[in-house]
């Protein structure tokens, strides 16, 4: 290479963008991703109705079995299921689907908050709390369900529901997180659009959680 | 390039914080890492969850292998950016460029590096070591069924390897050219500076990486009894094995989906000027397809494999009839990932080979919007054929009829490829180089496995040949001579782009002769035996198919010759062959106009395409795909 | 002709991996640590209907795979303590044609078989067996206390006093539809127990006759669900040796 | 700028591109090109066809049922149609190796090929007649699909039970009655352990499982069905040709898949009622005195 190339790779792969450039490659990426957690959203609903329908040897709430006819466990399971497995009732999957909800909305309330250039660090601050809560209601559901993994494919659905809006309970904490901590470190005071980014991924979690819970209250 | 510049970098780089911990993370930190969670994670099971006596063990395999996964990635760096980004840290210019492994010699190699040829070159690697397990495991299969009751292997031990054979195929065919091409060549194709998202990327190869070991581990802890589609019940019913293999997928499922994100949005926002839609080269498409398309399937793999790993390790009952579950869940969501994935392997080498075509037969590409529009289409068919693979298990048999129709609907798309292929060559001036011998011989592979395919799309003859042989002949057919020997000439064709030096043509040629007489012997012996009812996946069978068995072990040993006498190809032209010229086919597209080796950031000055890549036979004004320089004039014919 | 050498190299060097690979997987396998167990010739005789010559093989089934609990007696070293297990060996052998008379020691407790079918004895001499049982004070599920055998050829047990079955059949190809079915009702102790002391524990000893087929090896398992998981099919039923193995025919 | 840096290379055109500009089909198939393809393209055509009506029915066994038979009659039908297009392919792909222009295979051609970028009538008419195929191939698959899917009011019961690794069957008590007006009679139910069917009766088989997923395939019936847990899958055929064959088990379940296998075979009606007649005695296995067995 001779001397006299001008070119400037002090500045590493791809990353000499502009922000509305990072803006819009990140905000496009986020919808890709969120499209395939939709997919996974989609499939995983499917898999609740595809259960329910077929309703194997009476196994989805073993609501037809009898003492009579009791519906048969694994033989390796001692225990003979005779009665129905309770429905759970809507109580907190609700509350953790409005509490993402919150979180949301927050965070959009934030993103407009930087983009006037007036404080948005404490709301962030408190959405990330209200995530928390909703990770607290969470593990708090798992706990007084009137089952457990074992009763039944209702029940082994519900838990994986809940699991999954668990994980991206998850990721919405650990989104919040950064975002709040750079807030307050004042890097939004100018490029914001990070915010815009965690308020996207918390409302599709919150949405999510509402296709969830709507389908675990209304077909149990 | 060792020159002032570079040499500046370096102090800039090694002026910096060098001494910080995460400069110093490579693979070796990684294992430390992984081996060091997974331990912590195993002894804390041992002494929390092992009491269950129908879930323990599994529990206690699931937190291994969580512990393994997180450690290793941590260990490595996967994590370091986002924690980085937590903190209100974000990297500073050195340490990204010492992120994108400049001055690092070849240890960049063993790094969480940013560079997309870093991170391809990383990939070639990691394909070629899968490859090799999956070809070590496929030799054993096929020595255990040179006799009828052969004792080589316990029925135990053999069903592991058929699983772990298949997995390992599967994931290396997914990524043999997404990884490698998609990365390395790709971006240079469309004059881009590197991929959209550079970190992304390198977590894709190091999550990968961190997914192979539970793969392996899987033969310590029992072995996966149920193939590598592990239909429920009976993986349910297998050992902890399976959490391992679940979590080799759930973790494979992480990168691809990295992967084709990151694929998608570097094609969508990172080409240069000029490089329109229709403008772009085949393989690119076919680039975005694929990635487009593992998105598409890849949740639903990750659906299955976590109902998977529940089952085994809380006793959740998905796949257990007993308590309302149901192996057709099972099979309905793994199909539904199962065939658009097998086109997620297909079609980026297809593309490859249209390059390799068009190229060594010095014509443009015959009916471009037509080839585009049969991937397009292909994918779009895909998603819809899935319970082909469902014809015999019971559910729904009023289906049957519909997804017979999409299944076949399938080869119109499939036929247009091979349209392409021989409008592309006919009247050529066909340069038979070695990339050119492996595209005839896809030719040729890809015909009988598409009329084979045609015959297990029909219902009544599905009913013979379904799970049998005849189905492993098929896809090896498909999968292995199609896909896989694209690949191999894609793999030619770049090979002196990658490694700087010429591949060594003799050794090549000598080959690819053993490998298409291998196969051909290997696979119709198959077909055979398919045809006169052989069940798949049996270590022992009636001694009526025994001379068809022997001749196709000895056509799989002649097969795996052949693949060895490429990789020594490989390896010893990488290390000593001759140096390559930037631009040894003379072909027209993007990444031969730039140097060899490819300088980091690709292009010496800026790139405004022109014209398609695929200008030959035209007129002068034609056949420029590309000028450089910041005016579009300027540099023209330069070098010459 | 380097190019050739390093070529050759290279594949010779693939081989050996692959030959090393395959010694080291298979070191696990058919060839079973504990040996092949070969029959006991009894001369010619006719136990199974016709002058032929009489040889006998014997063997028991365990609870407990590896011993740990036992008198000492190691039935499947290195196994899963918790796991069932036959022994001493998992594979036999006998001459073609021959009558083969079988011993089977039962110590192992049990229960429901999944299929009743394999409560009937089937393809043995008579389509029977005799059971003589030793101390055994377990009720059967009939309600029948203590559930003794005299050794009065028997035809079928009741499916919910099965321990185990030896169920073997002939491979595709060597003797087509044969297949002996053999139920071993269940013995007194609980898993786990100290088991395998000929003198001590609660056993039943299962005796019948069978008229080996041709030359080749001919697979046996067990059909009683004695693993864990699915159908109890799962863990020990899965692992090869324990509750399935190979009969030689020479 | 660097020598190797060498975009913007100008090949050598076409050589005679002024008749190329505007190529209508026949000058981009020029004769002496279309005769060879064509020689290559009939042998290989031929070829395919006779190996798909002569090849076929010698790689596949015989038999036993009408179902079995289309599957025979397909892959000779589908390999038939397929064989010309496949041809074509080929033909075009050893036409173009043989008759390469450029010899040397050291250095790139010094000419380029004529710039083909594609003719609407070659691919309409390559997607007329894939298409056409595919409408053939179809209406075949659905019409061989649906003259199976007939329901014989009265047929034999069979209930097949998977399980790991042996395959059982029972004969419910039932009284068939034969399509000529005679009558098939299951006096008492009776368990065995290889699969016996009358010849001409049409048989149904419940097909389920007592544990993991099988795949219930008697091989030379021509159907196939999986054993699922919890599920009856019925399948249907007519055995109308004497014969003994195995039931394989076609999908993989576990340690012993290989060794699920059961002689079966089809019996004159005779024969199965007194096999039958003899209950649950009658276990003493006709397949295996068929096949001269071990008992």
């Amino acid at each position: 290479m001779s001397a006299t190339q001008e070119h400037d790779v002090t500045h590493e792969g791809g990353h000499h963008d502009t922000p509305e450039q990072r803006d819009r490659k990140e905000l496009s990426a986020l919808v890709l991703f969120i499209a395939g957690d939709a997919i996974f959203l989609i499939l995983e609903i499917l898999a609740w109705f595809y259960l329910r329908a077929l309703d194997t040897q009476n196994g989805w709430r073993f609501s037809k079995a009898t003492p009579a006819n009791p519906a048969t466990s694994g033989s390796n399971n001692p225990h003979t299921i005779v009665h129905e497995v309770a429905k759970v009732a809507p109580g907190w999957t609700i509350v953790i689907a409005a509490l993402a909800l919150i979180a949301g909305l927050a965070a959009w309330w934030a993103e407009g908050n930087a983009r006037k250039g007036v404080a948005h660090a404490p709301i962030l601050a408190a959405a990330l709390v209200v995530a928390l809560a909703g990770i607290g209601a969470q593990v708090y559901q798992f706990q007084i369900l009137p089952f457990s993994t074992t009763d039944g494919t209702y029940a082994s659905m519900f838990e994986f529901f809940m699991g999954s809006v668990l994980a991206h309970l998850f990721l919405v904490v650990v989104v919040l997180l950064g975002v709040w901590n750079r807030a307050r470190k004042g890097m939004y005071n100018e490029v914001w659009y990070q915010i815009r980014l965690a308020r996207v991924w918390t409302l599709w979690v919150a949405i999510s959680g509402i296709f969830l819970a709507v389908t675990a209250i209304f077909f149990a | 390039m060792t020159t002032t510049q570079e040499r500046r970098l370096e102090d800039t780089v090694l002026g910096s914080a060098a001494g910080r911990f995460y400069r110093h993370q490579n693979f070796g930190t990684g294992l430390l890492g992984g081996v060091g969670l997974g331990f912590l994670l195993w002894l804390l099971g041992e002494y929390t969850v092992n009491n269950n006596p129908n879930y323990g063990t599994d529990m206690v395999v699931t937190l291994t292998m969580l512990g393994w996964v997180i450690g290793f990635n941590l260990g490595v760096g996967t994590f370091n950016a986002v924690l980085h980004w937590i903190l209100g840290h974000d990297q500073t210019k050195e340490d990204e460029l010492y992120a994108a492994g400049v001055g690092q010699g070849k240890s960049r190699y063993w790094k969480y590096c940013t560079d997309h040829k870093v991170v391809g070159t990383q990939y070639l690697i990691l394909v070629f070591v899968l490859f090799f397990i999956g070809g070590t495991l496929a030799m054993m299969i096929r020595t255990q069924l040179l006799t009828p009751n052969s004792s080589f292997l316990s029925p135990q031990t053999y069903n592991a390897i058929v699983s772990i054979h298949g997995m390992t195929m599967i994931i290396a065919t997914i990524i043999m050219v997404s990884g490698p091409f998609a990365n390395f060549i790709m971006p240079i194709m469309i004059g881009a500076k590197d991929m959209a998202f550079p970190r992304l990327n390198a977590m894709s190869i190091w999550v990968i990486v961190s997914a192979v070991p539970p793969l392996m581990a899987t033969f310590f802890v029992g072995g996966v009894n149920a193939g590598w589609t592990t239909y429920a019940p009976l993986s349910v019913q297998d050992g902890p094995a399976m959490v391992c293999f679940a979590f080799t997928i759930i973790t494979f499922v992480v990168s691809v989906t990295v992967a084709g994100i990151n694929t998608l949005i570097t094609v969508l926002t990172m080409r240069a000027p000029g490089m329109t839609f229709s403008r772009m080269p085949v393989f690119v498409w076919a680039s975005v397809i694929g990635g487009a398309l593992g998105l598409y399937a890849m949740p639903a793999f990750l659906l299955d494999m976590t109902m998977m790993v529940s089952d085994h390790a809380t006793g959740t009952s998905f796949f257990v009839s007993a308590q309302g579950g149901s192996g057709w869940l099972w099979e309905n969501v793994f199909w539904i990932m199962g065939h658009p994935e097998v086109y997620v392997i297909l079609i980026p080498p297809v593309g490859a080979l249209m390059e390799v075509f068009s190229t060594f037969s010095r014509k443009p590409m015959f009916a471009y919007k037509m080839i585009i529009g049969a991937m397009i289409g292909i994918a779009g068919l895909s998603i819809m054929v899935w319970a082909h693979h469902m014809f015999t298990t019971g559910w729904a048999p009023d289906l049957a009829g519909p997804f017979m129709l999409t299944t076949e609907l399938i080869s119109i798309p499939t036929g247009i490829i091979f349209l392409c292929a021989i409008g592309t060559m006919w009247r050529g001036s066909n340069w038979v180089r070695l990339p050119m011998y492996f595209g005839f011989l896809f030719i040729w592979n890809f015909i009988v496995g598409g009329v084979t395919g045609i015959y297990l799309s029909d219902v009544p003859a599905d009913d013979y040949f379904h799970g049998n042989m005849f189905v492993t002949a098929h896809f090896h057919y498909t999968l292995l001579g199609g896909a896989m020997i694209a690949a191999t000439a894609g793999l030619c064709y770049w090979f002196p782009k990658v490694t700087g030096r010429m591949l060594d043509e003799k050794t090549g040629r000598a080959a690819f002769w053993l490998i298409a007489i291998g196969f051909q012997v290997t696979y119709l012996a198959q077909f055979y035996e398919g045809f006169k009812g052989m069940p798949r996946r049996v270590a022992n069978y009636d001694p009526i198919f025994a001379p068809e068995n022997v001749v196709s072990s000895i056509g799989a040993y002649v097969l795996m010759a052949g693949w060895i006498v490429l990789l020594y190809a490989l390896v010893s032209s990488w290390r000593s062959g001759s140096i390559a010229p930037a631009n040894p086919w003379s072909a027209k597209s993007l990444e031969w106009q730039t140097l060899t080796p490819v300088p980091l950031e690709n292009f010496l000055e800026d790139v405004t395409v022109v014209n398609d890549a695929y200008g030959y036979g035209e007129r002068a004004e034609l056949q420029v795909h590309a000028v450089f320089g910041s005016t579009s004039d300027a540099h023209h014919g330069e070098g010459h | 002709m380097r190019r050739l050498l390093g070529a050759g190299g290279a594949v010779l060097l693939g081989a050996a991996v692959i030959a090393l690979v395959g010694v080291g997987f298979s070191a696990q396998a058919y060839s079973s640590p504990r040996g092949v167990q070969k029959a006991t010739s009894l001369g010619t005789d006719m136990t199974c209907g016709k002058a032929l010559p009489h040889v006998t093989l014997s063997f028991a089934t365990y609870a407990d795979a590896s011993g740990t609990n036992d008198v000492g007696q190691q039935v499947h070293p290195g196994g899963n303590p918790s796991w069932p297990s036959y022994g001493p060996t998992n594979i036999f052998q006998a001459p073609a044609h021959a009558c083969v008379t079988m011993h089977i020691t039962q110590y192992d407790s049990g229960g429901s078989l999944n299929n009743p079918v394999f409560a009937k004895v089937q393809g043995t001499i008579g389509d029977t067996e005799s059971v003589v049982s030793s101390g055994n004070s377990v009720s059967g599920c009939d309600g029948t206390s203590p559930l003794t055998y005299d050794g009065t050829p028997i035809s079928a047990i009741q499916p919910c006093d099965a321990g185990h079955t030896f169920s073997l059949r002939g491979l595709p190809g060597i003797a087509p539809g044969f297949f002996v079915n053999v139920p071993l009702p269940l013995a007194g102790n609980a898993a786990g127990d100290n088991v395998g002391d000929l003198n001590s524990d609660a056993h039943q000893t299962v005796t019948f006759s069978f008229i080996a087929g041709p030359k080749g090896t001919y697979a046996w398992n067990c059909e009683y669900p004695c693993g864990l998981s699915v159908a109890g099919f799962g863990a020990v039923m899965g692992a090869y040796g324990y509750m399935s193995g190979y009969l030689h025919v020479v | 700028m660097s020598s190797n840096h060498n975009h913007g290379i100008h090949h050598a055109t076409y050589q005679s591109i002024d008749e190329e500009v505007a190529p209508g089909l026949h000058k981009q198939l020029h004769r002496q090109h279309v005769r060879g393809t064509l020689y290559v393209w009939a042998l290989l055509t031929v070829g395919g066809i006779l190996a798909g009506l002569y090849l076929t029915p010698i790689l596949m066994p015989h038999m036993n049922s009408p179902e079995g038979r289309a599957a025979i009659e397909t892959v000779k039908v589908f390999t038939v149609a397929a064989a010309p297009v496949a041809a074509l392919v080929c033909a075009v792909a050893i036409y173009s190796l043989i008759n390469s222009r450029h010899r040397s295979h050291l250095d790139s051609p010094p000419v380029d090929g004529p710039p083909l970028r594609g003719n609407a009538l070659a691919s309409g008419s390559w997607l007329v007649v894939s298409t056409l195929l595919v409408v053939f191939l179809l209406f075949w698959g659905l019409t061989e699909w649906a003259s199976q899917q007939v329901v014989h009011a009265d047929a034999l019961q069979v209930n097949v039970t998977g399980q790991q690794w042996l395959w059982t069957y029972s004969y419910p008590a039932q009284t068939v009655i034969l399509p000529g007006g005679k009558t098939l009679t299951v006096p008492k139910a009776v368990d065995a352990t290889t699969l016996d069917l009358p010849i001409n009766v049409p048989v149904q088989f419940n097909v389920t499982s007592k544990d993991v997923t099988h795949g219930f395939w008697p091989t030379q019936l021509g159907i196939q069905g999986d054993a699922n847990p919890g599920v009856n899958d019925v399948l249907r055929t007519t055995p109308d040709h004497l014969g003994k064959f195995q039931v394989r088990c076609s999908q993989i379940c576990g340690l012993y898949h290989a060794y699920m296998y059961t002689q079966a075979s089809v019996i004159p009606d005779s024969a199965f009622t007194a096999w039958i007649a003899q209950g649950d005695a009658g276990r003493v296995l006709t397949s295996a005195k068929i096949t001269g067995g071990v008992r």
